[in-house]
């Protein structure tokens, strides 16, 4: 099962989920907002997806990890909007039979997921700024814009 | 024909909108589109130059055609997780 | 922290304590009881521990862990005693700025804890068998008994 | 002296007890404590040709020296997990 949420990912929820009696291993993986980056501190992450192409590639990745391992049970959330420091952003949960599946699968899904998924974050830094994390893009000529938090239509690039 | 190019993340940002509506001469692939956002809205160029192409809710390459129906989107480096 | 445990494992409460907010990954494993193993039913597994023994061993296993990566928390307990189908019998939770070291010390955990650490179980089979696993001894060479649930104290190897 | 030798998992349910004491000469190896233990209880002797030894709760080679305050134990192949 794959989502995209605006609220807090309830991470006992999906391991009751993924439980199950044919499985000898779960695991779980967490994103979660780190404070600090680059000795930069960060208030919170918000994250936007395009809603429409992301749920279908998510569960393309989940019907593609359901093919290659021995998976139970497979879900994949990703949330939306605001995300405070320590709090997920994302949460990935295989069940399978024996451990090394498990593994395997989780970190195949959260790196395709990183590589390929229409989400895009934005920092908030503690200094006020803002910026859309966009790997790959060169810094941005221009210097980024010192906005209020209530503004937020502009930004600049990493 | 009208194309509509969605827009997400520092690209609707650039432009303070969350799509660029474009004109291009039938038939059309995304490479067309591409050259007509290029055009209509220069800022979004560097954006561009580093972004991939969706058609339909998928990955598509320049090479594919598109028609008015098509839902078309510019997706910026991801970053997601 | 490591903990042996005849209690179920709470993983909430778990992962309350390995969240950070200078992490960016946290990964969760759970060794679950299989309710099939070869197409035998298990009813559930017994775990017994040389205590003093498998204490130190976790603690070593997690200063390892610690020096070998970037780990911001991480928490090995281990349950004691009967565990039923789809309960977890071990979990290992660790957080850390980057994805790769939580996976890799997650893994590289359960890996050595499974190899060294003086932890066995025994498997209540439907059939009434029960049989202590130690991986490598060679089959019995007298038939597994057969004994009723209160008795407990015949074992056959695998 | 006398070596109390702590066993458990099957090595524990084939004897029906929780260890097994033995004499060895002073002064000894773990290795001179196994051969006592397989002469004391001879039920084991497929198990312990499996099993490590710990001495103080850590694995030990069988060349390691022992005294009579050591705490000793045969640790069959573990399956924790």
């Amino acid at each position: 099962m794959i989502q995209l949420t605006e609220h807090t990912i309830e991470t006992e929820r999906l391991l009751e989920r993924v439980r199950n009696r044919a499985a000898g291993a779960v695991v779980l993986f967490l994103g979660t907002t780190r404070e600090v980056t680059a000795g930069r501190q960060t208030v919170s992450l918000h994250y936007e997806a395009y809603r429409e192409m992301a749920e279908k590639h998510l569960a393309e990745l989940e019907a593609d990890a359901r093919r290659r391992w021995a998976l139970l049970e497979c879900e994949i959330i990703h949330r939306l909007g605001e995300v405070p420091p320590a709090e997920a952003s994302v949460a990935i949960a295989v069940s399978s039979p024996h451990r090394a599946e498990a593994f395997a699968a989780g970190q195949w899904l959260i790196d395709s997921l990183k590589r390929d998924v229409p989400i895009w974050k934005r920092e908030q830094w503690a200094d006020g700024n803002r910026e859309w994390v966009h790997p790959g893009l060169a810094e941005a000529p221009t210097p980024s814009c010192n906005v209020d938090e209530a503004v937020g239509e502009i930004t600049s690039e990493r | 024909m009208k194309v509509r190019v969605q827009l997400f993340a520092a690209a609707k940002e650039l432009l303070g909108q969350d799509s660029v509506t474009v004109e291009v001469r039938e038939p059309a692939t995304l490479g067309d589109v591409r050259v007509a956002v290029e055009a209509a809205a220069p800022a979004l160029a560097r954006t561009i130059a580093h972004s991939l192409w969706a058609l339909g809710a998928q990955y598509a390459t320049e090479e594919t055609p598109v028609t008015g129906e098509c839902e078309v989107a510019l997706i910026p480096p991801v970053s997601g997780g």
